[in-house]
């Protein structure tokens, strides 16, 4: 009756790298990695976590964070510092123990056999699609700012291999320069969107989430991971819901993957 | 997994079970509206252990789907919710959710949000037809998220007494009438439920609070103001609890900012008799079993059988004002 | 130090500089009353930086020695206390402590606590006599911590207009009236100050709140109730804010939770013209310093050239309610 | 004009020692060692600081300790676990950065030339009383519970020498069985205090300290450091006070060394 997936437990935290580089260094993002068997082991991409940030009641509430991949019974996280919250999280050493609540939300949708996967990242947003592409193969495109991002390359590479990742910055100083959005109205990118039975998965910025649901041709499956804020994490509050056409959706469990078609993107703050 | 299995083991020889206005519950710790899904196989298991009853989302006539914009922010140890009663209406609620909820085994209290006493009886004549799938309606005269109804008739003693004899006279059942902390006199606020019926008063819904969002220069949420919940409220909701057992004899239930058993046994001794767990589910999903576990190893070391043996012991000191 | 050094230096190409109800004060960072030393001798002097007046603790007609019992007690994010009015009475104040505090160079406000309207000529005349060294005085409707006067006054229209009215009958100069936030309608509290001569509303004192000891099983405060402070209740703070703005062209003085520059520019862009600093001093002593280099840069990036022309700026947005 | 000496400043902690025993290891007593070289330098004994417990807001007020002792530019403080704040604070590890606030409060009396100073402390009462005997010399008496102190114990004897320190333990395990106040009273207790020009500092629990003020002979000097809860620690919010002869006076400015006869003990929670 009541089978609920959803638990929380404590989690050791592993390792922490750096990722940014230079003065980027302590905003991330940072790779964390917990030994959470329990979790880990019913993770899919596209979900996501609820974590602690420290101790008392404040900051409050916990912080969502996408699973960004499962090593057996470590999963890691890739943490971008934004404010109080992520500051505090990227300040934990090794050994810390945080408060873990998941696997939380709908995974994106496994790809058939016949279909081929294109993860399109912005940012942070490589989180889950590198969960995505290591667990069902496929390539990336990676949106980053500059060459401070240089580290997260790195790490995106060295998961799933440089032959998989394009990557785009905006001011040229990494990969090719430009966005995912210049990049697929390109004449390189039009040939990628042209293969046949391609799959798109996106997480990012919302604007290049909504840009894309413009942009792609609407005969391609575009799913989108969204960003909003979260109470509860368990689909009770109601707290985190997505506009769309089916009505007003808890991003924790009919998301954060929605249809990319499906989202009234400009009902979004 | 049955209520039997979610309450009371763990604690053997301190009775945990409150008797609240004609409904017994197997503990004194419920969940607050509208921080649990509706349908239970979104139910994290861990929460349930400890868990007396469980409140509903605030129920209207027709479906809702709440309000626009941010819907939660942050605050020092607290939350503002602006989620303005999205449900999906009281027939789907007793027809799809509550027979879902109810075979859990765990009771079910229908928390409704009438936007006037017009609304009353057809709001109510759905769950009279559950029958005892619903062990008590709580009459939400407090939701600060929406412009009908809600807070504004909460807010005074004769808005209180107009809805409370709307929804005695359509609901046999044990009501329980849930007021606003924006309400300025508690104990006028709770003499106006009791006298018109109510078997039990909820103190309090959350208080009325704002955010500006520096960055769009605009208040966050676009009802502007918002409910605070969590921690942060904590002294507040206690002080009404005091008040209210001040001035009545009804069962009170406590909510607002409760973390910690000693939460719990606060209010306990300030004269409540159970209480409600919304926010604090946020940051603990085993709230509910920590709590029965402390209440029940303090309830042991005053000397007490029962955690209801607790209640109203804080009043006994005289020399205050 | 004067003045001139503890204000302004940091932030060249801003102008922090308010002016509120006839009194220009160099910055909007008020210190709160009740948590500054009355003696300069005490005074932290990195706190000065930034600082545009401080208010007196409550002055009393009379010395009263306060609240027996403890009187600090530690919430979620913030303090109860229960002071109980404390002070040596207002013509100690006038003759020894007001010259040294005054010789400071810092503006003084006299923040009185009348029990009665009876007491309002003999409360103010000594300050009066104190010519310019109290630059206003700061009507206390709002102490929820002594049995007479206070709040009381404050939680109605008339009671408020009726202190007002005495008020201003006897106190020639600047008149700031501080509201308690258990007035159940800012709006309507706001304008009653506003129409019997308020030239600056204070918005406002500490939330009524309570702890339970379970220890002693009996109320942590002799007075059960105490009022509650720090950023557990901005939130709310802001909210009455917000509403007074909506119901007064009166300068407003946000007091309540702040403890972050940002906390500043969220009250100021809600309607306030300066805050009030008080229990945010109990953990970070650099605060009024931290406040006015952050309002500096946010005011420089928003576009202004004032601290001021950021009052207010956040209420533009209307689709709301 | 604006005199004040009191200072809130940054300062790292450079070691934590655990001086408790067994299980009683995380309740303390600890020493902290800080950093700290304005404070340090300014700070007499008696005198106290106020100390975060960690960052945000919750806990939200500072805790007040005793300066415990002062070498160079490094303060000691000595804790012991009692609620949330003291608990966060022992967890820190060496490197962390602490806010203090102080020195606050007036420190014990300065004894003359010709006196002879007796120190009484109950357990962690030895804070200031340590730092006391070793800026003016002075002899220790040193109750505490059971032998989980020793550590404590053996710190007070390192630093003031095992001729200075008498032991009372409550169920006999270390030093003599018994209590300060059972010890004054004893043959060996009262020839202690007959010694001449006598002046007797006090802290710890406040049965003790009021115990004390009752038996000990009205001629001796008697001061204590007692404890209250308190907001500002600089005198501005009243918050602290103890009533005493003369009134309702500050344990953060005209304490917390009271004239241990001037202490209405009985009006103490
Ligand atoms: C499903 C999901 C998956 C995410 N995955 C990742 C990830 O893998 N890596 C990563 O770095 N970030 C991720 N984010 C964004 C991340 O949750 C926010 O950056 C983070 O919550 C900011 O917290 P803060 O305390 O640093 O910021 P603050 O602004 O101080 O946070 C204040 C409050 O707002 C919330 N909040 C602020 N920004 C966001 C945001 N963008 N999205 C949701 N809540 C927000 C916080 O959770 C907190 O409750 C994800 C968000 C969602 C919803
Ligand atoms: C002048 C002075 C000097 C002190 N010196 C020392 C020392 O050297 N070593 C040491 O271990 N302890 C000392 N104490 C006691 C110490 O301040 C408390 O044990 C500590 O504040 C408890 O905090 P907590 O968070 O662990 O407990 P909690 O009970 O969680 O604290 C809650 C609140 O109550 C206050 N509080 C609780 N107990 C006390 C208490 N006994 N005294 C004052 N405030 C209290 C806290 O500061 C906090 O604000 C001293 C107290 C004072 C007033
Ligand atoms: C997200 C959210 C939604 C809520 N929805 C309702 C509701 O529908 N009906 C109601 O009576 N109370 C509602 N409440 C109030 C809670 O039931 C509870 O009374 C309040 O949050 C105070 O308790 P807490 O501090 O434990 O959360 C809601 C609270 C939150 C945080
Ligand atoms: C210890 C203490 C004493 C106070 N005493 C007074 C007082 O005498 N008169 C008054 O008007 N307000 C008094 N206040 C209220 C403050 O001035 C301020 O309005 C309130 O604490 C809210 O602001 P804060 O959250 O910044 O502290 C007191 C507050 C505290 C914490
Ligand atoms: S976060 Fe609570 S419903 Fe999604
Ligand atoms: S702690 Fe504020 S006056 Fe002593």
């Amino acid at each position: 009756m009541c089978s609920g997936t959803v638990e929380e437990r404590s989690a050791r935290l592993v390792a922490r790298t750096f990722l940014g580089g230079g003065a980027a260094r302590e905003r991330g993002p940072l790779l964390l990695e917990l030994d959470a068997p329990e979790i880990a082991a019913k993770s899919l991409p596209g979900q996501f976590l609820l974590v602690t940030c420290g101790e008392g009641s404040d900051p409050f509430l916990l912080r969502p964070l996408a699973v960004a991949g499962v090593r057996g019974e470590v999963l890691s996280l890739l943490v971008q510092v934004r404010g109080e919250g992520t500051r505090r999280l990227a300040a934990l050493a090794p050994g810390s123990v945080l408060r873990l609540r998941g696997p939380l939300g709908t995974p994106f949708t496994t790809p058939k056999e016949a279909e081929r996967l294109l993860c399109i990242a912005g940012g942070v947003g490589a989180a889950p699609l590198l969960f995505m592409a290591e667990r069902w193969g496929g390539s990336v495109l990676l949106g980053v700012p500059d060459a401070s991002w240089e580290g997260l390359v790195h790490h995106c590479v060295s998961r799933i291999g440089s032959s998989k990742v394009t990557v785009l910055s905006d001011d040229g100083s990494l990969g090719e320069k430009g966005n995912p959005c210049s990049f697929l109205a390109s004449e390189k990118g039009s040939a990628l969107l042209a293969f046949p039975n391609t799959r798109i998965c996106a997480c990012g910025p919302t604007g290049m989430l909504a840009a894309l649901a413009e942009a792609l041709p609407p005969s391609l499956p575009y799913e989108a991971s969204l960003e909003t804020r979260m109470g509860c994490g368990y689909g009770g509050c109601l707290g985190c819901v997505v506009p769309t056409e089916r009505g007003r959706l808890r991003a924790c469990v009919e998301g954060p993957v929605f249809a990319g078609r499906e989202v009234r993107w400009h009902e979004l703050g | 997994m049955s209520w039997d299995d979610v309450c009371g083991k763990s604690n053997p020889g301190v009775r945990l079970s409150v008797c609240l206005g004609g409904v017994t519950l197997a503990s004194p710790v419920l969940l607050a509206s509208g921080v649990w899904p509706m349908d239970p196989s979104l139910w994290p298991v861990q929460t349930l252990r400890g868990v007396g009853g469980i409140c509903s989302k605030g129920l209207t006539l027709e479906p809702r789907e709440g309000n626009s914009g941010i819907r939660i922010w942050e605050t020092p140890c607290g939350v503002l919710n602006s989620i303005g009663l999205q449900n999906r209406g009281v027939r789907v609620f007793v027809e799809e959710e509550l027979p879902r909820m109810a075979a859990t085994g765990i009771p079910v209290i229908a928390n409704v949000a009438p936007a006037g006493s017009v609304e009353m009886e057809p709001l109510l004549a759905p769950l009279r037809s559950a029958g005892a799938s619903v062990v008590a309606v709580e009459l939400n005269l407090s939701c600060p998220n929406v412009a009908d109804g809600g807070m504004a008739w909460g807010k005074t003693p004769e808005g209180i007494r107009e809805a409370v004899r709307a929804a005695r006279g359509c609901w046999p059942g044990p009501l329980w009438v849930k007021l606003t902390p924006q309400a300025p006199d508690m104990a006028a606020a709770v003499r106006a439920a009791e006298d018109c019926g109510a078997d039990a008063v909820v103190v309090a819904n959350t208080w009325l609070g704002a955010a500006m969002d520096l960055k769009r220069r605009r208040p966050v949420f676009d009802r502007i103001v918002a409910g605070l919940s969590g921690p942060a409220v904590f002294p507040l909701s206690l002080r009404c609890v005091w008040e209210a057992a001040e001035a009545t004899t009804v069962p009170l239930i406590g909510s607002g900012g409760i973390a910690s058993w000693e939460n719990v046994a606060a209010m306990l001794l300030a004269g409540a008799t159970a209480v409600q767990v919304g926010s604090g589910l946020f940051r603990d999903l085993d709230l509910p079993g920590k709590i029965v576990d402390g209440l029940a190893a303090y309830t042991a070391s005053s000397g007490f059988g029962e955690i209801s043996d607790l209640v109203g012991t804080g009043r006994k000191y005289s020399e205050y004002r």
